[in-house]
Parts: C-alpha cells; structure tokens; sequence
C-alpha cells in the first residue's frame, strides 16, 4: 500500500510548498519547475535554489516550453540532489535519454503528475495565462479531455508517471483548488518529504483514471483510424511531409533525437552536381534541397520504438505537419514488435542494443 | 586529377566469350567527362597470369594511376593476385577494387545483351566507388611468440610441451600446488590401462624439466589486456592476492579443465560420510593409492553398485566419458575378486571410441551385470530403481560407485570476463565455432584445449592441446611481424553521444569507454571489421574503414542508374 | 553598374504574369538553358518546393512567382552546387532576398553560379507561411492580385517584406520590372552579360529605356525606406539592452528553427548546438546557487546574438526566420535592425554584387563594439530574470 | 513508346556466406536475372536500415539484405541484429502502408548457390510483378 501526502492548499499552491520545503530543509540543492519568467508572461524551467525564487513557480501548468527530458540531461549526472516537477511524457523521455547514457536519475527526485495534457505552444504564448487554464482545469476535474490541449495529449495513454517518486493526483479531482494529494512512490519520496504534512495510506483514484483511460483510448483509435486513411503509401506520405520545409526543428526538440549533429544534416550522404544532373535526366525535375522524406523515415528507424508521444515535434513545425501524430501511430507499432514500452523503466534494453536468437523466426528465408 | 585505371580480364574465353568487353570498356570512358577524370580502360587476356601482373604493374607506372578497377574473377580467387601487385608499385592498394565480372554477370544469364549490361552497371559502380575510397596503411607490429597457458592439467601440460622451444617460451601457470590436474589422479587410463598413468607422469617430468616452459604454481590470472601477438597478463598468488607478477606474451591457452557434479548435492543420491558411497574419481585415487577397491574395513565389497549419469538431467548434457571410464572400474573390480557382485545401472551407454565396444563387451564376459533402468536412486548404499518394464526394485549393497557429470572448473566464469570471452549455455567456454573452428575463441590469440571447452576424454584433450599448439605456431612465427586488420572501424569524436549502443552489440570487446571524454572508442587491433557497430549507430559517428557510407552509397547510386 | 545603363525589353502579359514568364522559360529551356529552379506546388496543393525541371509539363505546373517562401531559394541552390557547380545550365527564378542570399554564399563558397542565369522580379513582398498552412488558396488569390495590381505596399506580406527597400533589381541576371504599373507587360531587364545573352537568345534585343520604371521603384523605395525609419525605431528599444534582448527573447524555446531556416546559416553544425558549446551539470547548480536560479532553454540571448554575430553582416531580411519561430518571436525584425546597423558600419549591403567582399574576411580590432559588448555581457549574465 | 520494365534490385550481401553463395552460383554456372547488382559488405549487420530507406527513395524497385543463416555468422551474432533491425524497418513500412514487399532479408549460406539463383528469381519475378518502384517518378520526395 503507498503512502499519499495530503494538503489543505489548492494544487499547485501546494507543489510549491512542497518544493519549498524540499529547498528550504536542505533536502534538496536545487529544484526544476516551470515558472512565468517575463512581463508578458513568458513560462520557463527553472532550476531554482532559493525559496523566495518559487513565488513564480506555476509547477502544473499545462505548457512545455522545452522538453524536460533535454533539460534533466544537461543537469544530471547532478553532485546535489535535485527535485524536477515534468509531465509524465518528460519523464519517459528522460528515461528513454538515460538508456542512452544521456543523464542519470541519481540524486533526482522525480515529480510528476496525471497529466491532464498539454496546450499547444502556439495558443499558450497567445493566450494570457489566466485566461488560459480555466476552462482547461474544469474539464480536467470533471476527468474529460481539455478540448484546447494538443492532439498527441488527447490519445495519450500514458498520462500516468511510470517511474517518478512522486505522483501528483490531478486528472479526475474533483477538489484540485482546495486540497491536493501527492503519492509517495519511493521511500526516497517519503523521507524527503517526512515532516511535511498529513500521511494516509492509499494510492491514485483507479476507478477515474481507468475511465479517464478509456476516453483516451478511444481518441487513439480514432486518430489511428484518420491517420490511416492518410498513410496509404508514397502519396499520402508525400502529402503529409511534401510541404516539410526541412528546418529539422522537430528533431532538434525531440527528448529522443539525442545526437548532437543529426546523421542527416552530417556529410554521410552529400551528392555532388553530377548525382542531381542525372537524377534529372532519369526523373524530368527534382526537389530541391532533397531528401525530404528521407530524413523522416530514416529519423523514424533511428527513434520510433522510443517515441515518447510528447508532440514537442508538431508543436515547433513551422508547416503546421501533424509528425507527432505520424511519429506516436509508427512508434506505438514498432514498439509493440518488442513488447517494449518507452520511459516504462530504466533497466529495459533499447531494442535495437540486444536481440533474441528465437525472435522473427519467420524474417529471412 | 584523378586517372583510373579500368582493366578488364578476358579469363580465356570464360568472360570474353559472354561479355562484350568492347562496349564496356566504351560506357567506361563515358564516364571521364561526367566525373570529371582521366580514364585509361583497357581489356587484357589474363590479368592474373604472370605476364598479366607484370603487365598490370607496366601500366600503373607508366599511366600512373590515382585508383584501379579490375573487371575480372571473384575476389576470393584473386583479390590478394592483384593487390600483391598494387604493392610492387606506388599504388596504395585501398585505391583498388575487384568487380567479379565473371561469376556474377558471364556466368549467369546466356543473354551476352544482359550480361554486358549488369556488367557495365557493376564497374561503373566500383569506379565511383573507388574514387571515394581512401589510402589505408597497413602497418606491422612487432609479435611476442611466448605462450600463456593457464591450468596445469593433461590438457595445459601437452600444449606447452608442444610449445616450448628455443624461441617460445611458455608461462604454464597452475591454481593448485602441483601439475597434473584430475588425469594424474586417475588410477588407469584407456584403452591401454596401464600406460596411460606412467605416460601422464612423464608428461609432467619432462614438463617441470623443460628450461623453456616456466611453471607457476598455486597462482592465477588476475588481468589480461592487449591482442593476438601482444598480451598483457597479471598473474596473482593464490593465498596472497596482493602479489602479483606482470607477464607479456603473444598469444594465451585456456586449459582450465573441469570439475565433477556435486552428487551428495543431488536429493536422489542421499549419503552420509559413513555410507560406503563414492564418485568415480573417489575410486580412481583408492585404486592408485591402495591398488584396489575396498571398503572402509579395509575389507572387499561382496556387491558393488555402479549408478551411470547421475545427476545428468541436473546438467543437462552427456559427459561423454563417464561409461566408459565406469565400465573399467567396474572391469577392475570384477578382475581383482571375481566373486564380487558388480551390477551397473544405465539409462544409455554412450561408446563413442574405436574399441570401447569391445571394452564393453570383456566387461559382460567378465560377469559384470548391467541393467537397463528408466529411474534410480540411492539412499546410501541401498538403490531404488524402476526398469523399462516399470516394475520396480529396491536392493542394498556393500559399496555404491556413482559417476557424475563433469562441469566446468571452479572460477571459470571469472576467467572468462577477465578474458572477455564469452562461456556457453552449459558454462564451459564458447569456440569461435564449435564445429569449423573449435579450438578458437571470439577472440584472436586467445585458444582453449581440453574439458574447459567441454566434457572429454583424455585423447580429445590432448588432440585439442596439440590443435592449438599447431594454431599457435603459424600465427606467431618467431622474429616475424603481423599485419592487424586496417578496414576497422573508428568513432568520430566531435559526434559520439558516448551511448554506448555499439558497446552493446560489438561481440569482441573492440569499444571501449572513455569515461573523461564520454565517448566510445575503438580498440583496432581487436577490432574485426564487421561494421556492426555502424549500422547501430544512430548518430553516423562511427565509421568503418573502406566500408563508408560514402563508398556503398556510390554502389548503391550506380546500382539505380 | 548603376540601373540606367541597365537596358531592358518590354514583352506583353498574356493569360496573367505567371503563364508569360512560363512561357517564356519553356521556349529557352533546352536551347539558352537546360533546367530551371523554380517553386512548384506540393501535391497536397498547399506550399511550395523548389523543382529542378526540364520537363516541360513540369514548367507548366510550376509557380514562378509564388505566394509565399517556405524555403528560402538560396538553400535549393545552395544544395545543388555546394560541391561545384554542374555542366548543366540552369536558370533559377528567386525573390531579390533570395538572389541576395545566393550571392552571399558564393562569397562564402556554398554556391557556385558559373552555370547559373539568375532570374529576379519586384517583389510584392511573400505571405506568411502561416497564412499559406492557414488557407493556402486564399493565399494564392491574395498574392495573385498583388503581383496583377502590381502592389508594393500590402499589409499582409511579412512584416520584413513591407519595409524592404531591396524589393527590386538587384544583382540578378535577368530581373523582370513590375513596379512601373504597365500591367499589360513585364519588363525584362538585363542585369549582366550573361542576362542579355539569355535574353538575345530568346529574340528579344534590350532597347526599352528604364528612365521612368526607375522613377516608380524609386516612389516606392522612398515610402519603404520611411517605413524602415519607423519599424526601427519601434525595433530599437527591443534590442538596446540586455534586459529588452532578454524580453524579447523570453519566449523563445530553443528550437533553433531561426538558424536553420536562414539562407545565411550555412554551417553544417551551429556552434551553439556543438559539443564544444555543452556545459558540465555542476555549471547549472553553481550558477543557480550564486542567483538564485537559472533559465532553460540556456542561454537563449547568447544564442541570439551569437548567431548575430555571425551571419548579421550578411542578413538579407527574408523573414524566414520568424516564419519558422514556433513561438511567434518577430526574430526578422530584430535581425534586419542589426544587420542595418552593422552592415552600415562596413558600408556594406548583403547579396549586392559579388565583388564586395565580406567584411568579416578583413576584420579590425575596433570594429562591431556594440555587437561585442553585447555579446560579452550576455556570456557573463546570461539573462536578468534569474 | 515506354520501353519493358526491367527492375533495379540492390543486393547488400555479407561477404563470408550471401557473396560467397552468390560466387557458387556463378561457378554453376545457374541462371538468374542480372537485374541484381550486389553490394559487397563485410557482415549483414554494416547494413544499417538507412541504407534500405536511401535506396528505396532513390528508386530501387527491390532491396535485397543477404546474410549467413542464424547462427552461422562469421561475426557471432550480427545477423541477429540485422533481423531486429529488419524488423523495425518493416514495421516502419507497414504503418505507413510502403510497398514492405520490396525488401527482402534472405539468409544464403556459402554453399547454398542454388539457393541464391532462386532467391534471384522470386525475388526478380515478385518485383517485376509489382512493377516500378513509385520513388522513380515522384519528384516532391
């Protein structure tokens, strides 16, 4: 039976308090939260180490202004121990980046939440931020789906942390502005925040999140089934990534595509003058720059089975190309020829690092 | 400005006759404006003749040529023909490259049409490949010939007996006080029983007198690194760690040998100290110490139990020599007091050698009884059993001789990391391939003889011992140099993420971890050039040397002309 | 060479500028040129890909002067003769930035155009590629009356394209007139030898005197640079200090979309996502505890005016910068501001004319103080609000 | 006029079993189309998946990876990882509903010649069936 803190406070209110006192007894060095940074309320992620720092902390709000996942890497091995406040798809990411040898989880302690998903960059920057949560937060409450977050949030089956010390109970409570409950995963968890407040035996509402599931699932079909009718082969591919602009952006905001100079852009497959003439004389015309597609299918061999589902990818697509939908149906398939789920734990091998001598006995005659 | 030189081997009339050379070489000259070089295509009747490679050498002197493409045999018949040549001239012979013309294009198809085509196609290809291709050195390393041979049994005793000679000595170190290993404690070995014995002794005399082989005992590996022709080993004391002593030798031989299943460990063999219960082994120290078998008393057993395979489904796999070596004691037994009862309980008999047979068969003419069984069990001496028609029977005896499976020895999986060579499902040590290479390991250098690869009999053993002994002395042929593979692979510093994906799939330990910079990094000499780790690098940081991205890619572009 | 000695030729519009310029591309290719670069529709009908074309269906379904940039022409080019240029001869249709853009990168070795004809037209300026994700046929319709009305002053282009006072001839080789309201013709314009060969080839010998098509582009150029005058001023107090660069940067997440929609960017790897530009875990928490707290994505303004430092000399003011900003960050106009002032300090104009050098291949001590203090403090304080 | 399909196959094969096999099939003189052009490689495994894709979009109407048999390979165990490998690119295939037909992952071993002439065959058949790859044509990919 897990242990779950409870607080009088509203929700966020009391993830600050409980960042707080992570910081203020020392139990901590540093801690990772979102937090309105500017005038016009622009959000960041903080690493802060002073108390007085969190009063602008907005630690559940629904935005991600980068991917944690990068962020945590760039932070970890750390010396001190840190605690980081990320959704649930960050965290995989970061998981899926440590497999990778791209950070590590010692001396972090791991926060999340069930996450209600995420609003899109665009209408976040646009929106003033108390306009924006409102209606977000009663639709999260009353357990339904936020109809303003993003596409890949609503098919979402993952909104619940796998691996994080700590779960927030959001999706589903009823009481989310007058009290919040925290899971203590980890006795990691439970002696950090020893002293806090009220402990009860007791773990996440199932019953709501199983309901909650469902809808989601339900989203997911159906965006499978829409995406279908749109990948029927060469053309329908051709029709989704015809107009990428080749910027790359949603590689480089990928928690996955870890490589500091993507295979792609790097001079492996370079052409000179004379590959385009005679492409030319064999196909009547060429595009130009090329490779278009290829960088998409071949950044889905490299990473699709560690598709993490977060949408960072179409949130930065300047041609407004739904990748992350595409990105999420193909890496759920390719996953599923392992039984392997991203972020599910850190101990699990990378499908492409090991191999089975008894598997895809029918591959290769 | 890059000239190529396109040569293309009539072989006789095997290519010629199906091939139209002359429009090959036409579409090849094509080519010098299109890619900007200079070409010199030219057909010849047989390039890897000898006037062909004087010929060869002529033209890419007197044209001096910046690469070479041969349209001509599979590379397996003359690839090293025609790179020896390379050698003799100023031509790097990674600036050269081989199209099998003949056994993939003339051979093929009747159609000459087609045949010319695929052909045409195929060279272009290998030209634009080899203008990507890039001078690689091959560069000579200094061999130690001295041989490391860890375990003093039968098996580590012939090998560096084979081995030892004015300018190869052999380091034979041993665990245990004594050389000799479980061979020297056997009472009689077969077929002939009682040469095999002396035979072992003198083995060990010679071994001990040998001024080339260096016997240290009661020590054991400590670390190994390095690569075929130069090792490094750290030997040390076995009752004092701390000790240690550095050794450097060419090549190692793994002769670690093996143990015997725990019975008293088996719940279906229950025995107390008291009970007259004893392993083959116990019974071949009594009769090489006292001669015979004999109970506790001193007294002869009036009925001897002989209970094969014990324990054999605990292991898993047939110990080979175990029947035979119970059918002599049971022939020794029955020899020494003809009165004594001996039953011997099998499931299966496994005979394997020219004359066990008939060993086999004196046995039965001796009177040594032998029953088929489909279970048994002993509680002390007495033998519960249940027979093929599965009645059962329970009978007491005076004494219970039990043969147990071998396993391998103590220790063997620590060894095997420090080597970094990988064990088998069963535990003893994995060949490079069991059946076509079965004395080698996934690593170059590192050899393993006798019952560390496996249950055996003394002969395999010894055959194997010699086995590697030959091995070794082709490979490390004293006061000559070694040439370590140069198409290796290499990490792109700027680029390794330091993921340690290649780490994982590379199978000989050639990457390794550079913990400062956090990258992977590969050892050459270690390396085999598969490119394994390049396919799995998703980061393009990882290069495999005449096998680039670049190079394929020009294949595979021309491929789709 | 200055625009009067540039002769010219005026040719009717039949069935609207774009089919004329078509066919007037069709009749060249394969006799003056043997390809064409140009924008064609993707065959999701909505945004352009630069076509390398010799079939002549293909010329036919090609759009010369498309409504919005996705990407920047310099970048095609860029990719096509990066290792050298061909035997082929190509003429590329571009916008005047993208002619632009291309001649700074055969300064920077990216782009050989020995085979090249560029050809270039008034620009009305580009529609945001928003609004061609957006809508795309409304966009076309939009674009369409703009290039028919021949308008140099819509609001709805991107906000670099309204105050861009390079809209007209340039370095190109051919550059087709549109600014002097004939709509019934186009005016062909030979900006080179190479141009007029092209044109000569084609049948068409330049007599057309430009004394008042140059009067129109310059109306035009005036109000454009008044409008520059305002914008910057407005720009200024975005930049001018480390505070202001910080808040106008607040949002930005770190994509680096800017960077590698930028014809200019041309390195393989930016510095700022380089290795060498990794900084150790420790450094965070240390900079966290001395302030209290640190900003992620790091060091956003050090990217910025980083990336400033290295390529503002050579801005061409497309604008393609913030049509690839997720986060609706007006990067162009800070960009172009900058560029206007460190260009003006080497009185020198990006993608003008080969022979200027880049001024970074001699540079002094002394110069770009502005852009170096900046630099400095934005390394030494990454940004105000930690 | 158009003139008769005739398909553009890459045969990636590994050097110690698929090459030498293709070798033996030659010196048998077997028949098979010569639309296969072989690309030699150390070990199936230096096939990285990228390869299959690069080929595919430049119009390779089949992509052929040819290795030892499970457990034969000269390096241990890289064919298992081309399996994997194999399997994900694949499965990228199907999702996007991509001709998977047009790759094809055999196993020859040195002595199979036979069998390599008949991997030829079908697979040249199966392919020249299908007919041209749609990669030739398109100019947007």
């Amino acid at each position: 039976m897990n242990k779950i803190l409870i607080t009088d406070q509203g929700a966020e209110q009391s993830v600050v308090e409980v960042l707080r006192f992570l910081l203020d007894n020392k139990k901590v060095g540093g801690v990772l939260t979102l937090r309105q940074t500017s005038k016009k309320g622009s959000l960041d992620y903080g690493l802060l180490t002073r108390s007085e720092e969190l009063d602008r902390a907005v630690p559940l709000m629904p935005v991600m202004p980068a991917n944690a996942a990068q962020i945590l890497s760039s932070l970890t091995p750390a010396k001190k121990p840190i605690a980081a406040v990320v959704k649930p798809c960050e965290l995989r990411g970061f998981v899926e980046r440590i497999k990778r040898e791209q950070g590590s989880l010692d001396n972090v302690l791991t926060i999340s939440m069930t996450c209600g998903g995420v609003i899109p960059l665009d209408i976040s920057i646009k929106t003033s931020k108390n306009k924006l949560t409102p209606k977000y937060y009663e639709q999260v409450k009353a357990g339904e789906i936020p109809e303003n977050i993003r596409p890949t949030c609503k098919t979402c089956e993952h909104f619940v942390p796998m691996t994080a010390d700590i779960t927030i109970s959001v999706v589903g409570e009823k009481g989310l502005d007058s009290t919040c409950r925290f899971i203590l995963n980890s006795d990691k968890a439970a002696s950090m925040t020893e002293g806090f407040g009220r402990i009860e035996d007791g773990g996440l509402d199932t019953k709501v999140l199983d309901d909650h599931l469902k809808k989601r699932q339900t989203k997911n079909k159906n965006l499978l089934e829409s995406l279908k009718s749109q990948l029927d082969g060469l053309d329908g591919l051709v029709d989704i990534f015809g107009k990428c602009i080749g910027c790359h952006g949603c590689s480089r905001v990928c928690p996955i595509c870890y490589c500091v100079l993507c295979d792609f852009e790097s001079r492996s497959f370079d052409q000179n003058v004379t590959f385009y003439e005679e492409e030319l004389t064999q196909k009547g015309a060429l595009r130009l720059p090329p490779d278009t597609l290829f960088f998409h299918l071949g950044r889905l061999s490299h990473m699709s089975f560690s598709c993490v589902g977060c949408g960072q990818c179409a949130d930065v697509c300047p041609a407004d190309i739904p990748v992350a939908s595409v990105f999420k149906k193909i890496g759920e398939n390719t996953a599923a020829l392992f039984d392997y789920v991203p972020g599910r734990d850190v101990e699990e091998d990378i499908p492409v690092m090991v191999f089975k001598e008894e598997e895809f006995k029918e591959l290769g005659e | 400005m890059k000239k190529v030189g396109v040569y293309i081997c009539e072989c006789g009339p095997n290519i010629a006759d199906n091939v139209d050379i002359e429009r090959i070489l036409a579409s090849v000259s094509s080519m010098e404006e299109s890619e900007g070089i200079e070409i010199v295509a030219k057909p010849y009747k047989l390039l890897c003749s000898g006037e062909g490679q004087e010929y060869l050498k002529e033209e890419i002197e007197t044209n001096q040529l910046t690469h070479l493409v041969i349209g001509a045999c599979s590379p397996r018949d003359h690839n090293s023909t025609f790179i020896n040549v390379c050698k003799q001239t100023r031509l790097n012979p990674y600036l050269y490259k081989l199209i099998n013309i003949r056994e993939h294009c003339a051979w093929i198809v009747h159609d000459k049409e087609k045949a010319t085509d695929k052909a045409i196609q195929y060279i272009r290809g290998g030209i634009r490949r080899v203008l990507y291709q890039s001078e690689l050195h091959e560069k000579k390393l200094d061999i130690n010939p001295d041989v490391l041979v860890i375990g003093g049994g039968i098996a580590g005793i012939e090998a560096a007996l084979c081995l030892a000679g004015p300018e190869r000595r052999v380091f034979l170190v041993e665990k245990s006080d004594k050389l000799g290993g479980k061979a020297a404690e056997w009472g009689s070995l077969l077929p002939r029983q009682a040469g095999g014995v002396k035979a072992i002794q003198d083995k060990i005399g010679q071994t001990e007198a040998n001024t080339g082989i260096q016997v240290i005992t009661k020590t054991r590996v400590n670390n190994i690194i390095g690569f075929l022709g130069n090792f490094e080993a750290e030997l040390c004391q076995v009752d004092d760690p701390e000790t240690t002593t550095d050794l450097t030798v060419g090549a190692i031989v793994v002769a670690t040998g093996f143990r015997l299943n725990e019975v008293s460990s088996l719940p279906e063999f229950k025995s107390a100290d008291s009970d007259e219960v004893y392993t083959t082994l116990d019974v071949e120290r009594m009769l090489k110490e006292k001669g015979q078998v004999a109970l506790q008393t001193g007294e002869k057993p009036k009925s001897v139990a002989l209970i094969f395979c014990a324990g054999r489904e605990k292991v898993g796999y047939c110990s080979q020599i175990c029947c035979s070596t119970t059918i002599k004691i049971a022939r020794q037994i029955k020899e020494q007091n003809p009165e004594t009862a001996v039953k011997c309980f099998i499931r299966d008999l496994c005979l394997p050698h020219k004359d066990d047979q008939a060993f086999y068969q004196q046995a039965r003419d001796l009177g040594v009884e032998f029953v088929r069984v489909q279970t048994v069990k002993s509680d002390g001496v007495g033998v519960h059993y249940t027979c093929m028609d599965q009645s059962n029977g329970t009978e007491k005896f005076d004494m219970v001789i039990l043969a147990p499976a071998m396993e391998p020895a103590e220790g063997t999986t620590e060894l095997s990391e420090i080597l970094g060579i990988p064990l088998h499902e069963t535990g003893f040590y994995e060949e490079a391939h069991q059946t076509i290479n079965p004395v080698a390991t996934a690593t170059d250098g590192i050899f393993v003889a006798g019952t560390a690869r496996g249950p055996g009999g003394v002969t395999a053993t010894l055959n194997q011992a010699q086995a590697v002994a030959g091995k070794i002395m082709v490979q490390l042929i004293p006061g000559e140099q070694i040439v370590p593979e140069v198409k290796v692979s290499e990490i792109l510093e700027a680029f390794c993420m330091g993921c340690k994906t290649c780490l994982d799939v590379c199978h000989y330990g050639a990457i390794v971890f550079d913990e400062d910079k956090g990258i992977s990094v590969v050892k050459e000499a270690v390396c085999r050039g598969c490119g394994n780790c390049v396919g799995s690098c998703p980061s393009g940081a990882i290069q495999l040397k005449h096998f680039t991205k670049p190079q394929l890619y020009q294949e595979v572009i021309e491929a789709l002309r | 060479m200055s625009k009067s000695s540039k002769p010219g030729i005026k040719i009717p519009v039949k069935n609207g500028i774009e089919q004329t310029v078509r066919t007037l591309l069709n009749k060249a290719l394969g006799h003056s040129i043997d390809a064409l670069l140009m924008p064609v529709k993707v065959p999701s009908k909505d945004s352009y890909a630069w076509i390398l074309m010799q079939d002549s269906d293909v010329v036919n379904d090609a759009s010369p002067m498309a409504a919005g940039m996705p990407v920047q022409g310099a970048k095609a080019l860029k990719s096509l003769t990066r290792k050298g240029g061909g035997s082929l001869r190509v003429a590329a249709l571009m916008r005047p930035c993208e002619v632009r853009a291309a001649i700074e990168l055969v300064k920077l070795n990216q782009i050989n155009l020995e085979n090249v004809v560029l050809i270039s037209y008034d620009c009305p300026g580009a529609l945001p590629l928003s609004e061609l994700s957006d809508n795309f046929e409304a966009a076309e319709k939009k674009f369409k009356v703009l290039l028919s009305s021949r308008c140099f002053d819509s609001p709805d282009v991107k906000p670099v394209c309204q105050f861009c006072t390079g809209f007209s001839m340039g370095a190109a080789d051919i550059h087709i007139g549109l600014a002097d309201g004939d709509t019934g013709h186009l005016l062909l314009i030979s900006g080179s030898p190479k141009g007029k060969a092209f044109l000569s080839a084609a049948g068409l010998n330049v007599d057309e005197d430009l004394s008042a098509y140059k009067k129109q582009v310059d109306l035009i150029l005036k109000k454009k640079t008044q409008k520059t005058k305002e914008i910057f001023q407005a720009v200024q107090p975005m930049v001018e200090g480390l505070e202001n660069l910080a808040e106008t940067f607040s949002n930005c997440i770190g994509c680096h979309n800017c960077q590698s929609a930028c014809p200019i960017c041309y390195c393989r790897q930016c510095y700022f996502d380089s290795k060498e530009s990794k900084l150790e875990p420790a450094y965070y928490m240390e900079k966290a505890e001395k302030r209290g707290g640190v900003s992620f994505p790091h060091d956003r303004v050090l990217f910025h005016v980083g990336r400033m430092s290295h390529m503002s000399l050579s801005c061409v003011s497309c604008g393609q910068c913030t049509d690839a900003c997720p986060v609706s960050i007006p990067v162009a106009k800070v960009f172009s501001y900058v560029a206007s002032q460190t260009q003006q300090a080497f009185e020198y104009s990006a993608g003008k004319s080969v022979s200027e050098a880049i001024p970074l291949k001699e540079f002094k001590e002394d110069e770009l103080q502005k852009i170096h203090e900046i630099v400095k403090s934005a390394e030494s304080q990454e940004s105000p609000h930690e | 006029m158009e003139k008769a399909f005739i398909p553009k196959i890459t045969a990636f094969l590994c050097k110690w079993c698929s090459y030498t096999g293709a070798d033996l099939a030659g010196t048998s003189r077997l028949q098979y189309p010569p639309a296969i052009i072989p690309i030699k490689v150390m070990c199936s495994s230096r096939v990285d998946p990228v390869f299959l894709i690069r080929a595919f979009l430049k119009g390779a109407d089949g992509v052929l990876i040819g290795g030892c048999h499970p457990g034969d390979c000269h390096y241990q165990s890289g064919n298992y990882h081309t399996r994997r490998r194999f399997a994900i690119l694949q499965s990228i295939f199907d999702s996007l509903s991509l001709e998977t037909d047009r790759l094809r992952l055999s196993w020859i071993s040195a002595s199979e010649g036979p069998k390599f002439a008949s991997v030829c065959n079908e697979f040249t058949d199966k392919i020249t069936k299908m007919g041209p790859n749609p990669t030739r044509k398109n100019i947007f990919l």
